[in-house]
């Protein structure tokens, strides 16, 4: 009696492990980790196309889930997109592969838009902990996407416009002496709110010491935000829910190009919402690394390589919604302001107001701060927030 | 006999010492009873029927509704993305299902042929997985397979997702069969047995028609666990095996969800409902009984 | 019978379950100390008829006259009248004692007084105060008279030292008393019990017969007794009322019951009988078997067709030469106190019972006393 | 029962010594440590250093937070829960497969969808707002009252069906004998049904605390993120990788877990009525 039981028991191991050795198929993978539909499928299909190799997509909402993801080993990924500090910090546990630009030609075509340059010298500036010695990161990282921050705004309260326009980011911190009544909401993310209020204050978001830790507490405090979200501040600014957010401004373009596709005009969706990027602004700009763990290396270069290309890149950029970070494909974006489809024509439109090229101001990324700093950082936002 | 009824006087409440209720007392509370009742259960569904708006809003801004639209329901054909994480989640869901609802009868039927003490100390242990907290049994279960990875390289995906959902899906089982094993004749098994049915036929053909009902339930339990749970499938999915919650926490990282997730959700919760409704009419029809009516 | 007063009354009582008269328009009167049983198979008609009487199923139609009074929409916990419930129905979380002391330690404090009379109460109350009957000391003393209650009522039912127990570990037997004492405590008019022995075995039930009838001729309280077991209602009740599908059979003492069954229904379910078919040839003559037997008490038209009834014990064993009718052993059972014979005679077996033994194939010549011969009208329908 | 079944429950034995005791042993082991991602296996050693995260302003709040979050759902969810559960018994729909399905088929959609569903009619300018031109609930986003909505509703399925079973479990003749003996329906609800029902009320409690305790999602997106439940700092520390700090929090749940566990086997030895 045992004996079957076993026997049906042993079939039913059997059969869980043919599936999953079933799971993994022949033929060439490109194992990628990214942001949900951060990517076309279009451009999917050109590359498996091309090259013959199937793309895996693994999706994550936070640099932070795939720096576990990576490091937890649990899957050999080909190609992960995160963001500058996280490059940053990976780069300084060793957890990436130097890129072979042998493989890379179509990046001698390009490039880059100064925004992007900005980042990157600002990250080269960076010093490594481990090593002692500055490291040029675009030795590991090719730029995907890039965006700024900022304060995406509830355009039905009168005089919030021009009052931000005026006074920037005073406007959103100190609530005591601008829009007392309005309510305000600030991202989910510890360092996010960290790094806003040290540039309020006129510091350099990626300092950190325990005196900018107090003031940015104070500063914080004094904002006074009603909500701590993610996407649900852009929805309930749009929806008049909010006044104002510091959000990515890939959040508003979101929202933007949704109600456009609802028939509504630029104008009209401006006068309910707009987003006021500051003249000293956060940036982010998303990367194509290859983690230690990759088993595809070809295949992992040969798609950098793809989308190094303009035309990929801006078509990428159609579906994505974020700024293309080549000056190539940013030509081709804005190329079509002059066209009669409404769609690429408030594309063009969009991508010249709120990413535009020649945009002046100064850009921070995000540093990695070393892991006893963050700590710190999300124990004062938690305080502020059980207070 | 009208006339006889007349005869006698009628008996109250009061001389039996206790105080009649009036009527339109007992009315109210009836009224009031039946209302909070199902003001509960639309509150229960309250989530699901504010996801069946979304579904049907024309418009992707979430806070007004435009006009009733169906364009999301055939859209979650085109989101390819949506789609794989949909059939991702049947897979890992049906095959945890299937194999927690057979592994779990086995198991219990096993546990209750212990000593009752013995019996007792392996039912504490059973509740473990079901009580822990989702991301200390996420988490530790990661610890778990990774030690498995020099062997199986590849281990994370499908089946690291299904041992997952087996370790808290087979308790929920275990749980429901257990109860309907104690109800059970205890003589039952032995008269097969003495009929000289081997015992493992005398397992399936008298001891599981007997403890069915606890199998489906514990089955539907298992489903329902399985297709809810986000945080130890984050830990366990690996390789671009994402299930739908795992895809719809990720998604949100960058852009917004599409309308389609709520129409596939409100679909699920659909064809179950009219599935039952069907389930049950045809059964009443069948017996001519009246199971589900009020008496 | 001497004339009582009548406690209970179902007048026209129907009740109808999915449109099946499980009860049809029954009318009884049950009388004041008496012990009635309603007998008959499952699905007769006797627990809805007994459910009706406790309330916890009103009637479609009819009437329910308890104590002269209408009672068809009074709940069951205002009726004065109390169950032992056939699986006895202890609440599981009580011990023995809280089991029996659970009605009156959820009555009312007007109704305890009462039912303790106020006066003593007061009384006593007095005593312990010295002074003042005060609520509290009044309290004390329902609670005292609460205790005393229920470990007299204990007593009784033999199950003294057995009030901390918890229901679940006592036995079969032992439950039964405690469900009696719980009923019997709150001094009932009437006590209904629904099949209560048959959960006992055979030496243990017989044992409670004989106290149930003792209890209730001691305590003179009305028994409304529920069986399908036609040798328990022989022994205990007053009158029997047999009833088939819904419908009363017969109503009257065991005796009557017994020996003049009304019909071949009831004559089948009250113990063995032979049914033999007959004619009335004349007063006090009756044919069958292709014999005259002498017959004393009925009254049917002459050359009628009918049936005769005799009781297996009835016939008495004669010497063939001397027998009215004569047959062959074809059956002989050894049942203890008598054998169990079957006499075949022409194309009828008969069922008898006799002291000495038989061997199988024997002749056997019997015959019949006048007034062992009971006759019943032919049913046409069956 | 027969003892030829016994060697079934062996594999399920093994299973949970694996998969329950080994790893988390391996969390009470990482939480005295001072591991985290960043750390290679060599580095890691022994230490209490940061177990002063257990006495620090916002866990202790958190703490805080989760008990009386916790405790406010189980109590809201059992009054409510009973009572549909009496309710639904009462209605005398015997299939429980049905009752079964009906109750725990709004978790076939997904936890954030749901609850972000929820948000959305809980904002002042909401949809169901723009269909029937008022705010159902009103403007209660980010309230703790929202969230105890949020956690109410969703939890209270695990409290609705043990009891339901228990109820169930009662037999109608204990009801009977109780009417029988002159106590009133609703006293008779008090003094017998009430509890006998008790041992799903425990188990439901312990289904709906547990959960509320630990979770996290609900009150982070109901309270718009002002109200931080210990779940939610067990996220962040696993999320940042801080994994000593993370599981120190979690052991520490563990071990309300496990005092759950006992008060449930006093009260019902197998866990019958736990579904």
């Amino acid at each position: 009696m045992v004996k079957k039981v076993k026997k049906i028991l042993i079939v039913l191991a059997i059969a869980l492990i043919a599936t999953f050795l079933n799971a993994c198929q022949t033929g060439p993978t490109l194992r990628l980790l990214n942001w949900g539909e951060y990517l076309n499928p279009e451009v999917v299909d050109l590359f498996e196309e091309e090259y013959g190799i199937r793309v895996i997509q693994s999706i994550a909402d936070s640099n932070e889930l795939f720096y576990s993801k990576i490091k937890s080993q649990t899957t050999a990924y080909d190609l992960v997109i995160p963001s500058d500090y996280m490059v940053e910090k990976m780069v300084d546990e060793d957890m990436l592969i130097e890129l072979d630009y042998e493989l890379l030609p179509n990046f001698d075509n390009v490039t880059y838009m100064d925004g992007v340059n900005q980042i990157y010298a600002s990250m080269a500036a960076t010093t490594l902990t481990r090593t002692g010695e500055s490291v040029d990161y675009t030795d590991y990282a090719v730029p995907y996407f890039w965006g700024t921050f900022g304060i995406i705004y509830n355009n039905r309260v009168d005089g919030l416009e021009e009052a931000l326009n005026e006074n920037g980011w005073d406007v959103y911190f100190d609530s005591e002496n601008y829009f007392p009544t309005a309510s305000r909401g600030m991202y989910d993310v510890a360092q996010f709110a960290y790094a806003a209020a040290l540039m309020y204050l006129g510091e350099n978001p990626n300092d950190y010491n325990t005196t900018l830790l107090n003031d940015a507490k104070t500063a914080i405090e004094g904002a006074n935000f009603s909500e701590w979200g993610t996407d649900t501040l852009k929805r309930n600014v749009e929806s008049d829910n909010l006044d104002m957010a510091f959000v990515y401004t890939g959040d508003y373009l979101d929202r933007l190009y949704i109600q456009l596709d609802e028939g509504r005009t630029i104008d009209e969706i401006q006068s309910d919402f707009n987003i006021y990027i500051p003249e000293t602004t956060m940036v982010f700009i998303d990367n194509m690394v290859i983690p230690y763990t990759a088993t595809n290396l070809d295949a992992a270069h040969k798609f950098i390589n793809f989308l190094l290309n303009p035309e990929i890149m801006a078509l990428n950029g159609e579906s994505v919604g974020y700024a293309v970070t080549t000056e190539e494909a940013y030509d081709i974006v804005v190329s079509h302001i002059d066209d009669e489809d409404a769609f690429y024509h408030n594309w063009a439109y969009a991508n010249m107001t709120y990413y535009n090229k020649d945009r002046e101001g100064t850009f921070y990324p995000l540093t990695a701060l070393p892991n006893d700093d963050i700590d710190a950082i999300n124990t004062m936002i938690q305080q502020i927030r059980t207070e | 006999m009208t006339e006889k009824r007349i005869d006698y006087p009628v008996a109250t409440l009061e001389e039996y010492g206790y105080r009649e209720t009036p009527a339109y007392v007992k009315k109210i509370i009836k009224v009031l009873k039946s209302v909070l009742t199902y003001l509960v259960i639309f509150f229960l569904y309250l989530s699901i029927i504010v996801i069946a708006i979304q579904s049907l809003n024309s418009s992707r801004v979430m806070s007004a509704f435009d006009h009733v639209s169906f364009q999301w329901y055939p859209n979650i054909l085109n989101e390819p993305e949506l789609m794989t994480a949909i059939k991702n989640t049947f897979l890992v869901s049906s095959i945890a299902t299937v194999v927690a609802t057979i592994l779990g009868t086995f198991f219990a039927i096993g546990l209750y042929s212990l000593e009752k003490k013995r019996r007792q100390q392996w039912m504490l242990m059973n509740n473990v997985p079901i009580l822990n907290a989702d991301i200390v049994t996420g988490f530790s279960l990661m610890l778990m397979f990774r030690l498995l990875m020099p062997l199986f390289p590849n281990i994370f995906g499908l089946f690291t997702l299904v041992m997952a959902h087996l370790f808290f899906t087979i308790p929920y089982v275990i749980l429901n069969v257990m109860p309907k094993l104690k109800e059970t004749d205890p003589n039952l098994m032995d008269a097969a047995l003495d009929l000289g049915v081997r015992p493992f036929k005398a397992m399936l053909k008298v001891l599981v028609p007997a403890i069915k009902a606890g199998i489906f339930a514990g089955m539907l339990m298992a489903l329902t666990m399985s297709i809810d749970d986000f945080v130890i499938s984050y830990f366990n999915t690996g390789a671009g095996f994402d299930n739908l919650s795992v895809w719809i926490y990720g998604v949100i990282g960058r852009r917004e969800l599409t309308p389609s997730v709520y129409a596939f959700s409100t679909l699920l919760t659909l064809f179950t409902l009219v599935g039952l409704v069907l389930y049950e009419t045809l059964k009443n029809n069948k017996k001519k009984g009246k199971l589900w009516l009020r008496k | 019978m001497e004339k009582k007063k009548a406690l209970i009354e179902l007048i026209d009582v129907t009740k109808t379950y999915d449109d099946e008269n499980v009860v049809d328009n029954i009318s009884l009167t049950i009388f004041e100390n008496e012990f009635v049983t309603l007998l008959g198979p499952s699905g007769c008609g006797k627990t809805t008829t007994l459910r009706m009487i406790a309330g916890f199923v009103q009637p479609d139609k009819g009437s329910v006259i308890i104590n002269g009074k209408l009672f068809n929409d009074l709940p069951p916990y205002a009726r004065p009248i109390h169950t032992v419930f056939q699986r006895y129905a202890l609440f599981p979380h009580l011990n023995v004692f809280d089991n029996v002391a659970f009605g009156l330690n959820n009555r009312s404090w007007d109704y305890l007084t009462h039912f303790f009379g106020l006066d003593e109460v007061t009384e006593e109350a007095i005593k312990i105060t010295g002074g003042e009957p005060t609520k509290a000391a009044m309290k004390k003393v329902v609670k005292s008279k609460i205790d005393k209650a229920v470990r007299d009522a204990l007593t009784m039912v033999k199950l003294k030292g057995f009030e901390n127990r918890k229901v679940d570990q006592i036995s079969g037997g032992q439950q039964q008393r405690v469900a009696l004492a719980r009923a019997l405590v709150n001094r009932p008019q009437i006590l209904l019990l629904d099949e209560p022995l048959a959960a006992l075995d055979l030496k243990l039930r017989q044992a409670m017969q004989y106290e149930l009838k003792e209890m209730q001729r001691k305590l003179g309280i009305t028994f409304v007794f529920v069986t399908h077991d036609q040798e328990e209602a022989m022994t205990m009740s007053d009158r029997i009322v047999v009833m088939k599908d819904g419908v009363i059979q017969q109503l009257g003492t065991p005796k009557s019951i017994y020996n003049e069954p009304v019909n071949r229904y009831v004559a089948n379910f009250i113990g063995e009988s032979n049914i033999i078919p007959g004619t009335y040839v004349k007063k006090d003559l009756v044919n069958f078997l292709g014999v005259d037997f002498a017959c004393m008490g009925y009254n049917f038209a002459d050359g009628e067709k009918v049936d005769v009834v005799i009781r297996p014990e009835d016939f008495d064993v004669v010497d063939v030469t001397k027998a009215k009718i004569t047959g062959k052993v074809i059956f002989s059972l050894f049942k203890g106190v008598h054998n169990e014979l079957e006499v075949q005679i022409g194309e009828t077996v008969l069922l008898l019972h006799t002291y000495e033994s038989y061997e199988i194939g024997q002749p056997i010549g019997l015959s019949i006393d006048p007034y062992e011969i009971h006759m019943m009208k032919v049913e046409v329908n069956e | 029962m027969n003892k030829l079944y016994r060697g079934l429950a062996r594999p399920y034995q093994i299973w949970l010594i694996i998969l329950v005791f080994i790893p988390l042993l391996a969390m009470v082991l990482i939480s005295i440590s001072n591991y985290n991602a960043s750390l290679s296996l060599s580095e890691v050693q022994i230490t209490f250093a940061d177990w002063d995260l257990l006495f620090q302003h916002q866990t202790l709040v958190a703490f805080k937070n989760s008990l009386v979050y916790a405790s406010l759902t189980t109590i809201i969810s059992f009054v409510l829960g009973y009572f549909v559960a009496y309710q639904i018994k009462q209605s005398r729909i015997k299939n429980k497969f049905i009752i079964l399905t009906i109750i725990i088929l709004p978790m076939w959609s997904n936890l954030i969808l749901r609850t972000e569903g929820l948000l959305n009619i809980m904002e002042e300018n909401n949809i169901l707002k723009s269909i029937i031109g008022f705010s159902l609930l009103g403007n209660i986003a980010g309230t703790p009252f929202a969230v105890l909505f949020g956690l109410v509703f969703t939890y209270m399925p695990f409290m609705i069906l043990p009891i339901y079973t228990a109820l169930e479990k009662i037999d109608i003749s204990l009801e009977e004998a109780s009417q029988d003996l002159g106590v009133t329906p609703f006293k008779t609800f008090w003094k017998v049904i009430f509890p006998l029902s008790l041992k799903g009320v425990v188990t439901g409690s312990i289904m709906v605390f547990l959960p509320t305790m630990a979770g996290f999602a609900i009150p982070k997106i109901l309270s718009k993120g002002n109200i931080v439940l210990i779940g939610n700092i067990i996220d962040q520390k696993f999320l940042y990788t801080t994994f000593n700090d993370g599981s120190l929090l979690a052991v520490v749940i563990l071990i309300v877990i496990l005092g759950s566990l006992l008060i449930i086997t006093r009260f019902d030895k197998e866990g019958e009525t736990l579904l």
